[in-house]
């Protein structure tokens, strides 16, 4: 009884603080920072999700974990470090909202997740109920994140901790089959991305590939 | 019967492919057009053959919507618009025997032509909507091939396109006016449909979509719009068609729903349906007086005699759901004899503009004149069928406006006080369009056929082929015979006004001299037979008397006019001139008529102008700020085609937030 | 033998109408002449003008067309017919049920289309000018004369003549208001069908102001004769109509014996007289207005006509 | 053994890795068509003989139908793509490499739909679209032009978010079912779910029909998820356009019934009938309108597609059996015109050398098959008889004015506006006096036509197996 009450309160703790480095993410001016600020919230999901791992007694979600650990919290970090460095893309996280409407949005995206969710009548238990709004909350903060922010790196980073917000809900949603697959499948997707980054030489938006590209508007503006 | 008139239609519908196939050959024109002929014609004698006596057949086969088929029906009404339709087809065809040769561009006519001819007949035979529909709209495809069949020229393109979408725009409403009819559980057949009652209610809102439905393609005003840039854009024939059957196809489509579909009218309904038949008359023909090409004019034309068919279904209405079936009777056979009658001379007036077309390559009649003397024949049939749209005796036209005028003075006895005022006052509406018409024709007949050629291509014009002249004559003897013979027409009426009404006018054939007698003789009759004979007689009396006892003496001299020399062609009154006092009178309200002229100083050597501007009201009422606010709308969403990725992001991120929301509270 | 005598009534009627068309014109120019302090021409002018023109050669312009040549014939026959057709003398004629009013009127008004067209067909323009403005005048007279038929028709219940004259002798039909608006609008009509003062001026050779005389213009001989007798025609048949619906008294019911039809003769010709000298008296007292004057003028009788007509349930007597 | 089910899974996924070896691009476009006929003729067996499906694949009435579409669309578009492909390699916008590279995707395209439709478990059908939504990606962006790339770019991002929030939905969908049916796989196979349906908590599943709507939505193309449709049909290769256009978007549009099926089994969940008639009715007028700017001739065609998936989700959200008949039906005519209509654009493109729309003209006078087959193309989905598309538009709005009048008359007009458009660009297209150069096209119009001919009889006569399935199904979508 007592570990479940620890186990419940250490996965809420976890799901929590993922939902709190969403908003520091959010936060952030500095590409480097929201870097070693997202490190630290696949760190997070990864010890999460290694904790659901070892309370639910599923082994194949400590692959997940690990896939988080290795090819979240260090490769795409440190692969984005570099990309900013051999693009010479600058520091500065140009935002569309500022930081501050920003964090207001945020907060009323994660009392609309909480809302949405809570309503779920008690026969989900508690933990999935939490677990859920938490994700929730975290997927929304990654779009926010996505559309607030003009640097491509830093949407990168707002895809990533929506997907992370996914990863969460899937491994908290007790003996859902397929979580690893699906997990592999995003960091795939993710890779995609980061790829496609580096080679369409994406320096400051996310839109163009090329400037050009976009002056003409393929013979279609008037 | 009805198997019969099917396979007719198939038959019209295999001629197609072969046409394609056909068409680099010389004589396909003649093969397509001569089978289409016979076709047509054996359509007419299982039309006639149905409205005498065979009883009402229908069939249903395995088409059209899976689980409902498709059903056709061959009563009396189909019988007759059969008739209608196929005896327009069979002069076109027979006309288009000598036309087709001159077409520039068979390949794309050939292949349309008998499938318009089919889909006429479907929508006639069709015994559920969605197979009425079908036809309906096949028809209108169609015929918008045939209309773009010269497709160089810019303007035909855009009649085409205001004629597809206003097709389209009729199409929709009578879909909606099904909707309503067959109910939620979707029983499109007509037969379910005569079952199911409706409350006065949705029956008004059915009969207002069907009005503008139906009322789009049989062009009442102000839904007219498409009909006189489609109609001359088309090889004549096809115009003639489109002008002289299909908008009767579609009178057709109001005559079901409304008498046949929609069970017993309330009073009110009649209102509408006069006032908006009054207006469409009138302003039809001031439209026509105001044009100078010649097949535009026909097509306007085409407007006024719609308005005066619904004048007569109007009244037809009204003493129906006043339980007065006798005179019901008379209303509805006038409407009906006038369908039949315009179907006639107005095709054999198109045929003529396009003999002229041919001979000239020229429409509008400011560049024509003089023709009788080029072309005495086809000069003399189109007067025949200018005398007979004039609404003149001994003529037909003539005959199904005076039953109308002897449906409305039956109007007093109404008890709805609303009606007995409305009646007289689109009566008068009725007399007014009437004259003007004899106006109009006048003028398309004196300028174009009269006096002096004003072009070369008028003085060496030639005159057109014996099939076109055949038809014509046809059609022109058809017009004399509805005229003098008026009664053998109204009794071939009796069946249908029997079905739909539940009597019919009195027998006519039985009576003395051939009288006609809508009510009773101390009310009113009328004997073309005689008054024909009578004017022949004593005209050609006069003439002997006068050459025998008096001089038969002719001396040719140049022509008088009040003394001054010979002056050029250009002297004479054109198409504009003509029409100049009727502007004068009526166009300055209706068309915001105005005259500029400059005259130059004395002495000063340039010339003086003078120009008239018409406005088109209506266009710029209804139909610009519908195209303007298109183009408005389309230009302002054109933006979301050019945001940036991020900001369709927001797009879907707010989508989300929105459904979440709406979650939430 | 009733039928032949029917058939005899009836040709007596036609050329009894076609010997007092010119007779009628005579006396309206002698009234005129005299009221002006004139002599004026003998009362048989008019037929020595008719003879006269009958024995001339006709002058045809070169391009008139065939058309030309028939309509004077075809113009003539339509309005001898008609009015052969109204109850002059005698009610119920053998032919009388041939053609109601409308029936007249429409042909009165084919007779004007082919005179229209032959105005158009040499091709000279003061040709153009008479049609163009004849048919304006037409397009606006012909409804008014329709509304007053239907305000007849329905106070009489028919648009027969004979029976509205019937009826309207047998005194059934008190004084009405929509009678006299009818009455006024009908003559309005008559004075612009038939080209009068104040309308047109039969006599003018002001080329710019007359309608019918120009666009008659190159008639000339046999033809022009015909085409005179009609327009006399045309005015008998105009004085008929009023004669017989609004002053029927003295016509001759169809039952009615030799007396009773001499009877109606000596009356109808009486009424001509009266309407000859009322018509001068009238043309004499005023002045011809401008061509774009005239749409007001049958504006004025159409909205008479349709008066009359509303008038009648007002009056709700039907 | 291989019965059908797994032959249509088999059959492509062999043929892909066997392109992938294959140098010989003219061998490999001609054992595309081999193997794409293959796959048809095995899916086309399923009607024959039913398997009985697992877990993981399943096959009833409502994926049979979509199964034979998709492969005979597949089928006869490869063969279009042979003749396509060749021209391009001659002009050069294709390298031989790239080819083989693009017939090995185009067979893993054919596998991920056909998974996507029998998966018979959520999970693996979010994984085979998103399969799907990748190889596309790539195909868009093979012509490696800088529109191309960009158009790939976008759809590629979009896409990616938009399979996101799918996989958030389904995860619900599990969440909701776990404490009825139990953890494990169970709780995601299809016909368990049906079964316990009624019993899942409402609020959950509401919230997951949301992000579905959405994640799968940007799939289909509803406005304002759409924005990645319009440039990837008109930069990538057209059989990729017609693929796109004809399958991809009903693919996605089955898993969104899916989805509907289960809210409509429980009374407590919201009906997902309104939020589908709204966003149908945007989709359809938005694209209506925006068809009227268009200069790109692909282009504009995909936007038509967009208007017609906005009826189709119109006629499912509206529901009742008329409506449910009416959107499969509009679903099936839409996927084979709009192929037969961008198989013809992509042979008028290459005989004019370009798509812009100004630089066409009078192509009934130049190049008659190819000009009225794009006329009839055009005249089918603008849903004019007798055609097939005139049918279920006939039973959409009809049946929907006898319930919600206005709905209908928006929906009309959205459908006026539409044909407006359409036919404002094919007058210049097909009409007028012939502008532009004009190559001769060698290309086989045979799959044009074919489908035109299908659509036809299907306008006019519908077999009756076919009638019963959709029956069916619309009884089944409620």
């Amino acid at each position: 009884m007592l570990r479940g009450n620890l186990s419940f309160d250490i996965a809420h703790l976890l799901a929590g603080s993922l939902v709190l480095l969403s908003f520091m993410q959010l936060y952030q001016y500095r590409l480097y920072a929201l870097l070693n600020v997202y490190a630290l919230h696949a760190l997070v999901l990864a010890a999460s999700v290694g904790w659901q791992a070892f309370i639910q007694g599923a082994p194949h979600l400590y692959v997940t974990a690990v896939i988080a650990l290795v090819f979240k919290a260090i490769i795409i970090p440190t692969a984005l470090h570099r990309i900013i460095v051999r693009l010479g893309i600058h520091r500065e996280i140009e935002t569309v909202v500022g930081v501050g409407p920003t964090m207001l949005l945020g907060m009323g995206l994660v009392a609309l997740s909480m809302v949405v969710m809570l309503r779920v009548t008690a026969a989900a238990d508690p933990l999935a109920r939490e677990d859920l709004a938490f994700a929730l909350a975290v997927v929304l903060l990654g779009l926010l994140m996505m559309v607030t922010r003009r640097n491509a790196v830093s949407q990168v980073v707002g895809f990533m901790s929506l997907e992370n917000g996914l990863v969460l809900a899937a491994t908290g949603a007790k003996g859902m089959p397929l979580v690893v697959e699906i997990s592999v499948a995003f960091s795939v997707l993710i890779a995609f991305i980061v790829i496609g980054i580096f080679l369409f030489r994406i320096r400051e938006r996310f839109d163009t590939v090329d400037i050009q590209a976009l002056d003409r508007f393929r013979g279609e503006r008037q | 019967m009805v198997i019969s008139a099917l396979s007719g239609v198939m038959a019209l519908l295999l001629l197609s492919p072969i046409a394609v196939l056909l068409v680099a050959s010389q004589r396909a024109s003649t093969l397509i057009y001569a089978s289409c002929l016979i076709v047509t014609l054996l359509l007419t004698a299982v039309g006639g053959e149905c409205l005498f006596g065979q009883p009402t057949s229908s069939i249903s086969l395995p088409l059209g919507l899976p689980w409902l088929g498709a059903h056709f029906r061959l009563d009396a009404l189909s019988a007759f618009f059969i008739i209608v339709v196929n005896i327009g087809g069979a002069t076109a065809s027979l006309f288009a025997i000598g036309y087709g040769e001159r077409e520039s561009s068979p390949q794309r006519v050939l292949p349309f032509y008998p499938a318009y001819l089919a889909g006429m007949n479907l929508v006639v035979l069709a015994d559920d909507a969605f197979s009425f529909l079908l036809a309906w709209e096949f028809m209108s495809l169609t015929s918008w091939a045939l209309v773009v069949a010269h497709h160089q020229e810019r303007e035909n393109l855009q009649a085409g396109y205001v004629y597809l979408l206003m097709a389209g725009f009729g199409t929709l409403v009578l879909l909606f006016a099904f909707g309503l009819l067959a109910g939620n559980n979707g029983n499109y057949l007509f037969e379910s449909i005569r079952t199911a009652h409706l409350n006065a209610g949705v029956g008004a809102i059915v009969l207002v979509l069907v009005l503008l439905g139906a009322g789009s393609k049989a062009g009442i005003v102000p839904l007219h719009a498409w009909l006189p840039l489609a109609h001359p854009a088309a090889p004549s024939h096809v115009s003639a068609l489109m002008s002289g059957v299909m908008t009767k196809v579609a009178v057709y489509g109001f005559v079901r729903i409304v008498f046949d579909l929609l069970g017993m009218p309330a009073w009110w309904w009649s209102i509408p349906v006069l006032a908006i038949g009054g207006i469409t008359a009138v302003m039809g023909v001031l439209y026509a007086l105001m044009q100078h090409d010649l097949k535009r004019l026909l097509a306007y034309h085409t407007v006024e005699n719609i308005g005066i068919i619904f004048i007569g279904l109007g009244l037809a209405l009204a003493f129906k759901a006043h339980g007065m079936a006798v005179a019901a009777a008379l209303a509805l056979t006038a409407g009906l004899l006038h369908v039949f009658n315009h179907s006639v001379f107005k095709s054999l007036l198109f045929f003529g503009a396009g003999a002229v077309l041919n001979a000239t390559g020229e429409r509008d009649m400011e560049h024509l004149g003089g023709l009788i003397h080029r072309m005495p024949q086809t000069a003399f049939v189109f007067l025949v069928g200018c005398v007979a749209i004039s609404a003149l005796p001994p003529f037909n036209g003539f005959v199904s406006e005076w039953l109308t005028f002897q449906a409305i003075l039956l109007s007093p006895q109404l008890p709805s006080w609303g009606l007995k005022f409305l009646v007289p006052a689109v009566g008068a509406l009725l007399a007014l369009s009437a004259a003007l018409a004899a106006a109009c024709f006048v003028k398309a007949f004196g300028v174009s056929f009269l006096g002096r050629a004003r072009t070369a291509a008028a003085t060496q014009a030639q005159e057109t082929d014996s099939n076109s002249l055949a038809a014509m004559y046809f059609l022109s003897a058809v017009c004399l015979v509805a005229g003098v013979l008026p009664g053998i027409f109204i009794d071939m009426l009796a069946p249908v006004t029997n079905t739909l009404i539940g009597t019919s006018m009195p027998h006519q054939a039985g009576l003395d001299w051939l009288t006609i007698v809508p009510v009773a003789e101390s009310r009113s009759s009328y004997n073309g037979l005689l008054v024909f004979v009578f004017v022949a007689m004593s005209g050609s009396i006069a003439a002997f008397a006068i050459h025998r006892l008096a001089s038969d003496k002719i001396r040719r001299g140049p022509a008088w006019d009040c003394g001054y020399p010979d002056s050029s062609p250009i002297t004479q009154y054109t198409a504009s001139s003509f029409a100049q006092p009727i502007r004068r009178v009526y166009g300055t309200s209706v068309f915001h008529a105005r005259e500029i002229g400059d005259m130059p100083p004395p002495g000063a050597t340039r010339p003086a102008h003078f120009t008239v501007q018409l406005r088109d009201l209506i266009w710029e009422a209804a139909y610009a700020p519908i195209g303007a606010f298109v183009e408005y709308a389309a230009t302002r969403l054109n933006v979301l085609q050019f945001l940036t990725i991020r900001r369709y992001l927001t797009l879907v991120f707010s989508v989300l937030v929105l459904l979440l929301l709406v979650l939430a509270i | 033998m009733s039928v032949i005598r029917d058939f005899a009534l009836q040709g007596t009627q036609m050329l009894l109408v076609l010997f007092l068309a010119p007779l009628f014109i005579g006396i309206v120019r002698v009234v005129k002449a005299r009221l002006l302090r004139r002599q004026g021409p003998p009362l048989i002018q008019p037929y020595r003008d008719l003879a006269r023109l009958m024995r001339k050669e006709v002058v045809l312009a070169h391009n008139a067309s065939w058309l030309f040549r028939v309509i004077p014939y075809v113009v003539f026959a339509g309005t001898w017919v008609a009015v052969s057709l109204v109850p002059t003398f005698r009610t119920g004629l053998l032919f009388s049920w041939t053609a109601d009013l409308i029936a007249l009127i429409a042909l009165l008004a084919s007779a004007r289309f082919f005179l229209a067209l032959a105005g158009l067909d040499v091709g000279t323009s003061f040709g153009g000018i008479g049609s163009s403005r004849e048919v304006m005048i037409a397009s606006l007279a012909e409804p008014a004369m329709l509304m007053i038929v239907f305000t007849l028709a329905l106070v009489v219940g028919s648009t027969q003549l004979s029976v509205m004259a019937a009826h309207m002798t047998s005194g059934a039909v008190g004084l009405r208001v929509s009678l006299g608006l009818a009455l006024l609008a009908l003559i309005m009509v008559s004075i612009a069908e038939n080209a009068r003062i104040p309308i047109d001026n039969p006599t003018t050779h002001l080329e710019l102001t007359m309608v019918h005389e120009a666009m008659v213009l190159e008639y000339s001989g046999r033809h022009l004769a015909l085409i005179d007798l009609a327009s006399e025609l045309k005015l008998l048949f105009y004085v008929s109509v009023i004669a017989c619906l609004f002053v029927p008294w003295g016509i001759a019911p169809p039952d009615g014996g030799i007396g009773a039809i001499a009877v109606g003769m000596a009356s109808y010709v009486a009424k001509l007289a009266v309407g000859g000298v009322l018509l001068a008296a009238f043309e004499t007292s005023i002045a011809k207005m401008r061509v774009f004057r005239v749409p007001a003028f049958l504006g004025a009788a159409l909205m008479l006509g349709l008066l009359g007509t509303l008038l009648l349930f007002v009056s709700g007597s039907l | 053994m291989i019965d059908g089910l797994t032959g249509v899974l088999i059959i492509p996924i062999v043929a892909a890795t066997l392109f992938t070896l294959l140098p010989r691009y003219r061998l490999t476009a001609r054992l595309n068509i081999v193997a794409a006929f293959l796959t048809f003729v095995t899916a086309s067996s399923l009607f024959v003989v039913e398997p009985r499906s697992g877990p993981y694949l399943l096959v009833d009435d409502l994926n049979k139908v979509f199964i034979v579409l998709t492969t005979f669309v597949g089928f006869t578009t490869s063969v279009f793509s042979a003749s396509y492909i060749g021209h391009e390699i001659e002009n050069g916008r294709l390298t031989p490499a790239s080819v083989r590279f693009y017939h090995a995707m185009y067979q893993v395209l054919m596998f991920a739909m056909n998974l996507a439709l029998v998966a018979n478990n959520i999970g693996l059908m979010w994984v085979a679209i998103e399969v799907a939504t990748l190889t596309t990606v790539l195909m868009v962006g093979i012509y490696r032009t800088h529109e191309a790339l960009e158009a790939a770019w976008k759809y590629f991002i979009l896409g990616s978010v938009g399979i996101a929030l799918a996989l958030f939905g389904t995860i619900l969908v599990y969440m909701a079912a776990r404490p009825v049916i139990g953890e494990g796989i169970d709780a995601m196979v299809w016909s368990t779910l049906v079964k316990h349906a009624s019993q899942f908590d409402p609020a959950l599943l509401n919230v997951a029909f949301v992000f579905l709507l959405l994640g799968y939505g940007t799939k289909v193309g509803l406005a304002p998820l759409h924005a990645w449709l319009p440039d990837a049909h008109a930069e990538g290769p057209t059989p990729i356009s017609a693929v796109l256009s004809g399958l991809l978007l009903n693919v996605a549009l089955y898993a969104l019934l899916r989805f509907k099926m289960l809210l409509a089994l429980n009374p407590a969940a919201i009906a997902p009938g309104p939020l589908m008639v709204i966003m149908g009715l945007i989709s359809c007028l938005f694209a209506a309108f925006m068809l009227y700017r268009r200069r790109d001739i692909k282009r504009m065609f995909a936007y038509s597609s967009i208007e017609h998936m906005g009826i189709i989700v119109f006629a499912f959200g509206m529901g009742g059996v008329l409506a449910n008949f009416a959107g499969l039906l509009h679903m099936t005519m839409h996927s084979l015109t709009k192929s037969a209509i961008f198989f013809a654009v992509g042979h008028i493109a290459q005989v004019k050398g370009t798509q812009k729309i100004a630089d066409m003209g009078g192509l009934t006078v130049t190049n008659p098959l190819l000009g009225w087959g794009l006329v009839l193309g055009v005249v089918a989905i603008a849903g004019l008889p007798p055609l097939g598309i005139f049918m279920s538009e006939f039973l959409v709005v009809s049946s929907t004015f006898a319930r919600e009048p206005w709905l209908a008359i928006i929906l009309a007009l959205g459908i006026l506006v539409a044909l407006g458009g359409l036919f404002l660009r094919l007058n210049s297209i097909a009409f007028g006096a012939p502008r532009g150069p004009t190559a001769k096209a060698e290309a086989s119009y045979v799959p044009m036509f074919l489908h035109l001919a299908l659509v036809f009889i299907a306008g006019i006569y519908m077999p009756a197996p076919l009638v019963k399935g959709f029956e069916n199904v619309a009884r089944l979508l409620g």
